[in-house]
């Protein structure tokens, strides 16, 4: 049953990812990319972070792709017209992108017998042992997060403000 | 937990957080036009004051804090001493260089000083995750910062450009890490090294290696994944390029020392080789690059390839002596770097008027300081002795050669031959008669801030080239916490002979 | 007591002179007055070091030796043995006069020129003092960039190219020194000469053939293209054509070739017996070669570039001779050439101050304009051609005898350059002096030799002669230290012709 | 019944390229920002799948900070692009290549 | 009387006197100059006759070491005189006639400009050549050889307005450094099997080693022989010395007859023990001067300017010296460099007070009739033309005849041959100079109204007069000396008592005598008389009786006329395979082909192509995004690739 549900959601992420890759528009891209994180967040609920998977639906999916979908909005990017900017994104991209994966899926199987499984509901993550490792082993981090947002948004102001 | 209050270990970057945010306070309180310069002096303290207490923290016993997430060593001093000191010379520059009325002049201050929290806490972090959200910080700030001038058509360019692929190699980096985890089941640098014997998929180590080495060779503009370096120099304006080319990269390497020295000295065998032909195509693309360029900052940009290239040369050295000559020449690197960056600025000013390199003919006639000073950088680059660029370079090879890098030498060598040939053809025209002088009567005065920049970093530069031995004493403490075991260095002895 | 710091003394004065130059105000000749005061007082210095030199002993006098760096083994460690004596007289000698030559041709950017020089007679006697080769290599690049900067700013026309040509035709072969010095430290831990030299006697045996011999080589090449030896010369004659006087008096010649006795007949004796029969062919290429190009030269200042190649060719000549005499001639002629070299650079100078033009062609009958300019260019032709009772002869005679003993086919080539070098020189004589005035020459008139370049002259001259005459004076420090080298070489040559054994 | 850890790393591998190849094809300079954001998640799976393996939480934790510095990149890389946009009006990557040799 | 000589004083002196004339001759009256120039000569004459007066009492030989000049290794060489009757007899022939001349160039150049210049000049030249002589060792000699060469080219260029004084005298520089060239090494050779230059060390161990026989000593010998024909001017190295006469006379009289010519002839005598050991050597140096005495005799025939004919009859008797010298009689060498001094000298001063006369003419067919009008130079040139004809009993006949006489009876193979070449050319010798003597003082005068070209500018036009006094005392005491000059070395077999030969015997070795003894003597002297007289009668019969001879003779063999009328073309023979040939090669292949091309045109290649590669490296930089993202991919693949491949693989990275 797990397997079963690992295959869908696992489908429905690559098929999103792909349908984010061949869309034109830039609107169906990102809804094609709401349905990959949704789809995560049932792999998370799957490995038995429950917290996780609410956060990735409420942050990811609910704050950031909304604010893309707006900007997109905001700047009505129509379809994609076919430049030629250069062809060397091709010809040594996709090699490079085909070998990136070729080389890892080629690892991680090879590994597979040591990693051993996942069961359902094997480790389940309460957020009590989450707050705990949060809030006290690694404090440090969480509070220059705080740095970390408050330079975004000084970036974001001192970008976007329209001048007088 | 020690006795030593844990926030001692991250006095410096707590200093610098407070005065950013007041920057960021006192900002909408001045006028509409007022000048922001105090803004800037404040930067200016605020920094010194963390420069101190870095040196401060000299004095605490070397420990962990923050349940082991943030080290104090002499290795964690030295990179914080060379952070601030780079970043006091930035912001006296840009206080020189920007016009008061700029367009969010403040906004600037508060971004370097919070790019500096970022890189010190790169520096001083042991955990893997507070690296990372360190690297962040520093990224974003510089990402913002490379796009200063929004009225101009490059200014955005460059910041795009920067984010896009910046982001694209911290995914790369962000991989490693996870895959590090995979095989170790901890993010803690020191810990990792111990679990690494343990664990049963070392191979996924080597990849996370790799991919650290990818995510972090970007930052240095290694040359895999140098492209962006041009592109992103030549647009962001002069004093924030000699802010990006010099303290981001420390900190990087200050990174990679750690990951690679601290957790993983059991693979060297395995990223010694990238890191040899890293080293070796960097040397050679950089210079090779900047050959014909004729742009200013894109030469330098190719220039600091190069230099990335000879300082990876010590990262093959594999032992305390490669360490501490990895971290020297980054001080030496820095103060060169920034002391031309100021120069520039100051010549070309935020908007870049002075691009061309015989834009800059007979600058040495019409004010004999900036052009002694730039032949002054631009000798310490080549590696003329007497000079931090000397004697950085020459300790990297000797390090290098030491434990048996006979053909990295030479190539390095005969690189920074070729190297000569560009920075001897800006030093020439500044001092061959002037072509089209009304570009150079367009350099203001020079101004106290300025003064000072160049104060600090000509002394520094004659000061690491004439009587190095402190700072090379302080380099070697570094060297020795890190990997005070000397397990890496015995056995490569035995497989080199 | 001054014993033990006469070389600091005399190696930083002119620094010391350079950055009081620096913050002088730029009114009148005051700066030109304070180098010549500075350089006056440096020549005075270095006179001690002869008074007090003991001629007996061997190995290296009024040493010091201070720790530098400890991390890698430097030490600030100087001394002067009778090779460098003279050559440090010679620079001191050297200055005054440059500043004299230069006194009236340089007037724009004074302030810029004389720091630059002073900073240049710096690394030149650094180079010769210094006995710590890291700190040699410091003086060695050092010496570099106040000549590229100073071609840079008053070259003729290409001063920036030929500026770069000749940073990058000395820069790149360092480049490999700089390797070939890091892989002896890490050899032996130290980077002193004297210690090094202990090191690769003893246990040469230990050290790989192969990659000491390409270390030799690198060493080799680096200070051959500085001599400049004959395939390497490229840059000799756009220097000499575009640098200001003072400046190309100092550029060729000593610093290479003190650099090959000191350091590849110091260190690598048996290697240096392996390279001799190749760098013989090239030094006598060299010879025939600056001579017959000189013959057609038309432009004096190249002219005397290629005069100067030949004539520095007899020096490699008598070094790779390896005989106790060929040594000896090859040290006197570098100091005898380097001063008559560097009186005929005043000479072409101060007649281009007055014509304009260095192009002998215009020229003609200048002797029954300037008698006394005449005489000054015929004896210094003299002693560069090698008059007998001049400085040239004597260094030239000991050069071509040890070479005639040791090589009798490549000495008697060697000795066809005395002919040709009677020819060309006289022949520039010829076409400056003799004849009908030429039509440059006839309606231009123009002082004779005034007091400033007579200053910088006569005593030159004057010195011609006493060197051609009194030549044991000079001699008896140059032997104590060369007949140290010859046994060494000699003593190489046993293990040398063994390992020449086991190769065939 | 069980799920290898490794289908996990696999899917998160199949996730990431395809997040480099989007970067690659995509033209609007949005969507490449979105391939980042993949990208991003691919890795945060495998950080989960490992945790999972290891039974370790900081591996949960660490997901955690990287939604939040994707949320800052988020917000600074749309301002970079609103920039961009209002000099060059054009969201087309191929056309900002104003700086190059 | 064994105190020091003081010989050092004897060069020192004219050197003091160069240094006053050359540094404040400029501010001098003449009169101060000449009376300095002339002390300066006067004083080592002085000193060398009070020698020659005490010099039965001299302990020889004798030296004097003044100080060490170069010490090296074990090479050591110093400034060191010596004394013997060969270097007596040099002296006085050098300091005398060079006194005579310096008394006869006070008139001669009283009107030039730069007349201190001269006198200055000349004293340097004295020092040198007496440094040449006196010497102790190779060394000193190679100064004083080197010397007199820069001193002649100093003379030779003294007009300093004419190119072709100047390019002889660039010319005679640059040959005699190609004798000097061979000098060299001999010297070399000398130490490297001697160990040192000192003729007595050599001399000694030469004597110590009877069975050294040719070899290196042939080599030492033929290279002495190549330094020799360099200085005195015999073939192939001759082609200098009529050039030279571009100097004014008394330099040709001095240097160019007298005394620098001789230096070779000096040298082989001097280092005659070398020579003895290698009979090649000996038969090469006989070869030699007989050849070129026949040569520039022939030459000398046909010559218009009465100065290259008496150049190449220098040459000529040069040619009989090394003759003496090739057949082992050295001292009648000697003798006949004594004799040859004096009336050479003799005969290049009267045509200087000839020219003087004509103010400045040189051209012999625009000259004739000066007999009455020049009476005292008639009389003592005609001294000098018998003299050297060989009539007896002037000084020419002993000397010349003697030197025959040592050919004829020699023992090498050749000595009969040599002999009668010798004869030959003694009687074209005394056919030329009759031929000068009828042109010049017979005949009525042929000067038209206008001189021709009046090239040195001190021809005072106002008619044809004698010279002054100061100009014609040395011409009449060496015309005594050229009459008596003979009878110092009068053989036994004419009742002399050869005082000469057995003076010089301890430094040349006893002459051999011959088995025919004295009657073939007498009957050889006899035959040279003879062909003497022969020459005389054919030249009065073309220039005397009948003068439009000469022109039909020419027109038949106008082939052979032309032929030494040009001086065999050997000069442009030189110029057309040796000079031209090299200047050729050293513009175009050497500075055009391999300087720029090769040397230059390599550093700009280099450069060049390092450019290139920054050019493709730059490829890179496209400017596109997306491309950057592609190049940032694959060199992320290569990275694992190298690190998963890299396993264990220590590839290149030493």
């Amino acid at each position: 049953m797990h397997l079963v549900l690992f295959l869908i959601f696992g489908g429905l992420c690559v098929a999103g990812a792909l349908n984010l890759l061949l869309q034109r528009h830039p609107i169906n891209s990102a809804l094609s990319l709401i349905v990959v994180m949704t789809s995560l967040a049932v792999l998370y609920l799957l490995l038995g972070a429950e917290f996780l998977a609410a956060a990735q639906v409420i942050v990811y999916s609910g704050a950031i792709m909304v604010l893309f979908t707006f900007v997109i909005m905001l700047l009505n990017a129509g379809k994609e017209e076919r430049t030629h900017g250069s062809k060397a994104a091709y010809i040594v991209g996709f090699p490079g992108a085909a070998a990136l994966l070729g080389i890892l899926t080629y690892i991680f199987l090879k590994q597979s017998d040591h990693l051993g499984s996942a069961k359902l509901g094997g480790y389940l993550v309460t957020t009590s042992d989450l707050s705990r490792v949060l809030f006290r082993d690694l404090l440090l981090p969480f509070e220059v997060t705080s740095v970390l947002i408050l330079v975004a948004i000084l970036g974001a102001v001192a970008l976007a403000r329209r001048e007088h | 937990m020690t006795d030593t209050p844990q926030v001692f270990r991250i006095l410096p970057e707590v200093i610098l957080t407070v005065v950013g945010v007041l920057i960021m306070l006192a900002e909408p309180l001045l006028a509409k036009n007022a000048s922001r310069k105090p803004l800037g002096w404040l930067a200016v303290l605020g920094t010194l004051a963390a420069l101190a207490a870095s040196f401060w923290q000299l004095q605490l016993p070397a420990g962990t804090a923050f349940y082991g997430t943030v080290q104090t060593d002499a290795f964690s001093v030295f990179f914080h001493v060379l952070i601030a000191g780079i970043v006091l010379a930035t912001l006296l520059v840009t206080l020189d260089a920007a016009d008061p009325d700029a367009e969010n002049l403040g906004e600037l201050f508060a971004l370097t000083c919070f790019s500096a929290v970022g890189m010190m806490l790169m520096t001083s972090g042991v955990e893997l995750l507070l690296v990372f959200i360190g690297l962040e910080i520093s990224s974003i700030s510089t990402y913002i910062m490379a796009g200063f001038r929004k009225r101009s058509a490059k200014g955005p360019e460059s910041s795009i450009k920067y984010f896009l692929l910046g982001s694209f190699a911290t995914a790369f980096f962000l991989y490693g890490i996870a895959l590090i985890f995979g095989a170790t089941g901890t993010t803690a640098i020191p810990a990792v090294a111990g679990l690494l014997t343990t664990s049963q998929t070392p191979l996924l180590a080597t990849i996370g290696a790799a991919m650290v080495l990818i995510g972090l060779g970007f930052k240095v503009s290694a040359v895999p994944f140098q492209v962006w370096t041009p592109d992103v120099y030549e647009g962001a304006p002069s004093p924030v390029v000699g802010l990006m080319s010099t303290a981001p990269k420390a900190a990087a390497f200050a990174v990679l020392l750690r990951i690679l020295y601290v957790a993983l000295p059991a693979l060297h065998s395995h990223w010694q080789p990238l890191i040899w032909w890293m080293a070796a195509l960097s040397m050679t693309f950089g210079n090779l690059g900047a050959l014909r360029q004729q742009n200013v900052k894109r030469m330098l940009a190719y220039s600091s390839i190069a230099h990335a290239g000879y300082l990876l040369v010590a990262f093959t050295a594999l032992s305390p002596d490669g360490i501490a000559a990895a971290s020297f020449y980054a001080l030496s690197y820095a103060t060169m770097n920034v002391g031309i960056f100021a120069v520039f600025s100051h010549a070309g000013g935020m908007g870049d008027r002075l691009t061309l390199v015989q834009d800059y003919r007979g600058l040495a006639y019409r004010s004999p300081l900036l052009g002694g000073a730039l032949a002054f950088f631009l000798i310490s680059l080549i590696g003329i002795p007497f000079t931090g660029g000397f004697f950085g370079k020459f300790y990297v090879f000797a390090a290098a050669l030491h434990s048996g890098m006979v053909w990295l030498t030479i190539i390095g060598l005969v690189n920074s031959g070729i190297a000569c040939y560009y920075y001897l053809r800006l030093l020439v025209s500044s001092y061959s008669k002037p072509v089209h002088s009304d570009l150079l009567d367009g350099i203001p005065p020079v101004t106290a801030p300025l003064l000072f920049a160049l104060l600090i970093t000509v002394a520094t530069t004659l000061i690491l080239g004439i009587v190095p031995g402190r700072v090379l004493a302080l380099a070697k403490a570094g060297a020795n916490t890190l990997s005070p075991s000397t397990s890496v260095s015995p056995d490569i002895t035995a497989s080199q002979q | 007591m001054l014993n033990d710091s006469i070389l600091s003394t005399i190696t930083f004065v002119p620094t010391v002179g350079a950055i009081v130059v620096a913050l002088l105000p730029r009114r009148g000749k005051l700066i030109q007055w304070f180098t010549l005061l500075i350089s006056l007082l440096t020549f005075a210095l270095t006179l001690h070091l002869p008074a007090h030199f003991q001629y007996g002993q061997t190995g290296f006098q009024f040493e010091e030796n201070h720790p530098w760096i400890t991390s890698p083994n430097i030490h600030y460690h100087l001394g002067i043995d009778g090779i460098s004596l003279w050559l440090v007289v010679l620079v001191g000698f050297l200055g005054p006069m440059a500043v004299l030559a230069s006194w009236k041709v340089i007037e724009t950017h004074t302030k810029e020129f004389y720091f630059l020089f002073l900073l240049q007679q710096t690394a030149m006697i650094g180079v010769f003092v210094s006995l710590d080769m890291f700190l040699y290599y410091g003086f060695w690049e050092l010496s570099l960039v106040p000549m590229a900067i100073l071609i840079a700013m008053f070259g003729r026309n290409r001063g920036p190219q030929a500026a770069i040509k000749f940073f990058l035709y000395t820069f790149l072969p360092s480049a490999l020194l700089l390797v070939g010095l890091i892989w002896l430290y890490a050899k032996t831990g130290t980077f002193d000469f004297v210690e090094t030299q202990q090191y690769l006697s003893q246990n040469s045996g230990s050290i790989a053939p192969q990659a000491l011999w390409w270390v030799s080589l690198a060493f080799l090449v680096a200070f051959a293209v500085k001599v400049p030896v004959f395939p390497l010369h490229g840059w000799l004659s756009d220097v000499f054509s575009e640098a200001p006087t003072a400046m190309a008096m100092v550029v060729a010649g000593k610093l290479g070739l003190y650099s090959i006795i000191r350091f590849n007949l110091g260190l690598f004796p048996s290697q240096s017996r392996e390279v001799a029969p190749l760098m013989i062919a090239l030094a006598v290429i060299g010879i025939l070669y600056g001579a017959l190009i000189a013959l057609v030269q038309q432009d004096m200042k190249r002219f005397i570039a290629f005069s100067t190649i030949g004539h520095l060719s007899f020096c490699t000549l008598g070094i790779f001779c390896f005989t106790i005499v060929g040594l000896n001639g090859t040290v006197y002629q570098l100091l005898n050439h380097e001063l008559s070299g560097a009186a005929m650079l005043i000479l072409f100078g101060i007649l281009y101050e007055r014509y304009g033009t260095y192009d002998m062609g215009l020229y003609g009958g200048v002797a029954t304009r300037l008698p006394r300019m005449a005489t000054l260019y015929l004896i210094t032709m003299l002693s560069l051609i090698g008059l007998p009772i001049l400085n040239g002869f004597v260094g030239e005679f000991l050069i071509l005898s040890s070479t005639f003993g040791v090589h009798p086919y490549w000495g008697a080539a060697a000795t066809l350059g005395v002919i040709l070098s009677a020819a060309y020189m006289l022949g520039m004589i010829q076409k400056i002096f003799y004849g009908q005035p030429s039509q440059l020459v006839a309606n231009k008139t123009v002082p004779d030799v005034v007091a400033r370049e007579g200053f910088a002259l006569v005593p030159a001259v004057i010195l011609m002669l006493v060197l051609g005459v009194a030549s044991p004076y000079w001699i008896r420090a140059i032997s104590g230290a060369v007949s140290g080298l010859a046994q060494n070489v000699a003593h190489a040559t046993a293990t040398f012709t063994t390992t020449v054994a086991e190769k065939r | 019944m069980v799920v290898p850890i490794a289908y996990y790393l696999v899917l998160s591998a199949i996730l990431f390229s395809i997040g480099v190849a989007a970067f690659l094809i995509k033209r609007n300079i949005i969507s490449i920002f979105m391939s980042i954001e993949l990208m991003l998640n691919a890795v945060n799976l495998t950080f989960v799948a490992f945790a999972h393996q290891w039974h370790q939480v900081s591996g949960q934790i660490f997901v955690f900070f990287v939604m939040v510095v994707a949320a800052a990149e988020a917000a600074v890389g749309l301002a970079i692009i609103i920039a961009i946009f209002r000099t060059r009006n054009t969201l087309d990557v191929d056309h900002v290549d104003l700086m190059k040799l | 009387m064994t105190s020091s000589l003081h010989l050092w004083l004897i060069p020192l002196v004219p050197f003091a006197g160069f240094l006053v004339n050359g540094l404040l001759g400029r501010r001098f009256p003449k009169a101060l100059v000449t009376t300095v120039a002339l002390i300066a000569t006067l004083i080592p004459f002085v000193q060398v006759a009070n020698i020659a007066l005490h010099f039965s009492s001299l302990t020889l030989p004798y030296t004097e070491q003044v100080a060490t000049w170069i010490t090296a290794g074990n090479f050591h060489a110093d400034f060191a005189f010596a004394l013997d009757q060969l270097t007596l007899i040099m002296l006085l022939v050098v300091t005398g006639v060079g006194f005579l001349i310096h008394i006869y160039s006070v008139g001669y150049m009283a009107e030039e400009e730069g007349y201190w210049r001269f006198f200055a000049y000349l004293n340097l030249f004295m020092f040198f050549m007496l440094t040449l002589v006196l010497a102790e060792n190779f060394l000193l000699m190679f100064v004083g050889w080197e010397g007199v060469g820069l001193a002649s080219y100093l003379l030779i260029g003294f007009y300093l307005t004419k190119d072709s004084a100047a390019n002889a005298g660039k010319k005679a520089f640059v040959v005699n450094r190609i004798g000097d060239f061979g000098f060299l090494l001999a010297m070399f050779l000398l130490i490297a099997h001697f160990g040192t230059l000192s003729f007595s060390e050599v001399f000694n161990q030469v004597a110590q080693h009877p069975e050294w026989q040719g070899g290196f000593l042939t080599a030492i010998a033929l290279f002495l022989i190549l330094g020799a024909t360099g200085k005195s001017a015999q073939i192939p190295l001759y082609v200098w010395l009529p050039d030279a006469m571009e100097g004014p006379t008394p330099v040709s009289a001095l240097i160019h007859a007298a005394t620098m010519v001789t230096a070779g002839v000096y040298m082989v005598v001097r280092t005659h023990v070398i020579f003895d050991r290698s009979p090649f050597a000996l038969s090469t140096i006989a070869v030699i001067g007989t050849a070129t005495a026949l040569f520039a005799a022939t030459i000398g025939l046909v010559q218009t300017d009465i100065k290259r004919v008496l150049a190449y009859s220098t040459v000529s008797q040069l040619g009989y010296m090394f003759l003496a010298c090739g057949v082992a009689a050295y001292s009648s060498g000697i003798f006949h460099l004594l004799t040859h001094a004096f009336f050479k000298a003799l005969l290049f001063l009267s045509a200087g007070s000839v020219i003087h006369a004509l103010s400045g003419e040189q051209d012999m067919r625009v000259m004739g009739g000066l007999r009455k009008k020049i009476p005292i130079t008639f009389w003592t040139m005609t001294m000098a033309v018998f003299a050297i004809s060989g009539f007896p009993p002037f000084a020419g006949f002993f000397s010349k005849d003697e030197i025959l006489y040592q050919a004829f009876i020699s023992p090498n193979g050749l000595g009969k041959i040599l002999w009668f070449i010798g004869l030959f050319t003694a009687g074209l010798t005394s056919f030329y100079m009759f031929r000068l003597w009828y042109l010049t003082f017979f005949g009525e005068s042929r000067a038209q109204a206008t001189t021709a070209h009046d090239d040195h500018g001190h021809g005072h036009g106002h008619g044809v007069h004698e010279s002054s006094w100061v100009m014609l005392t040395p011409l009449v005491i060496l015309a005594i000396l050229s009459g008596i000059g003979g009878w110092v070395g009068v053989p036994e077999a004419m009742g002399g008592h050869a005082e000469i030969a057995h003076f010089l015997s301890p430094v040349t070795g006893a002459a051999h005598e011959a088995a025919e003894g004295r009657s073939m003597e007498l009957l050889l002297a006899a035959v040279s008389v003879t062909v003497a007289v022969i020459g005389w009668f054919i030249a009065h019969l073309m220039y005397f009786a009948k003068p439009a001879l000469p022109a039909q003779l020419a027109s038949k063999v106008r082939g052979l006329y032309s032929l030494l009328l040009n001086k065999y073309w050997v000069d442009e023979l030189y110029g057309a395979v040796v000079v031209a040939p090299l200047l050729l090669i050293s513009r175009y292949v050497l500075k055009g082909l391999f300087d720029t091309g090769v040397i230059t045109g390599g550093g700009m290649a280099i450069g060049y192509s390092a450019q290139g590669l920054g050019a493709l490296v730059q490829r890179v930089q496209s400017g596109n995004i997306r491309s950057y993202a592609g190049w940032l991919a694959l060199g992320a693949a290569a990275l694992l690739l190298l690190t998963y491949v890299g396993f264990g693989t220590h590839l290149l990275f030493r």
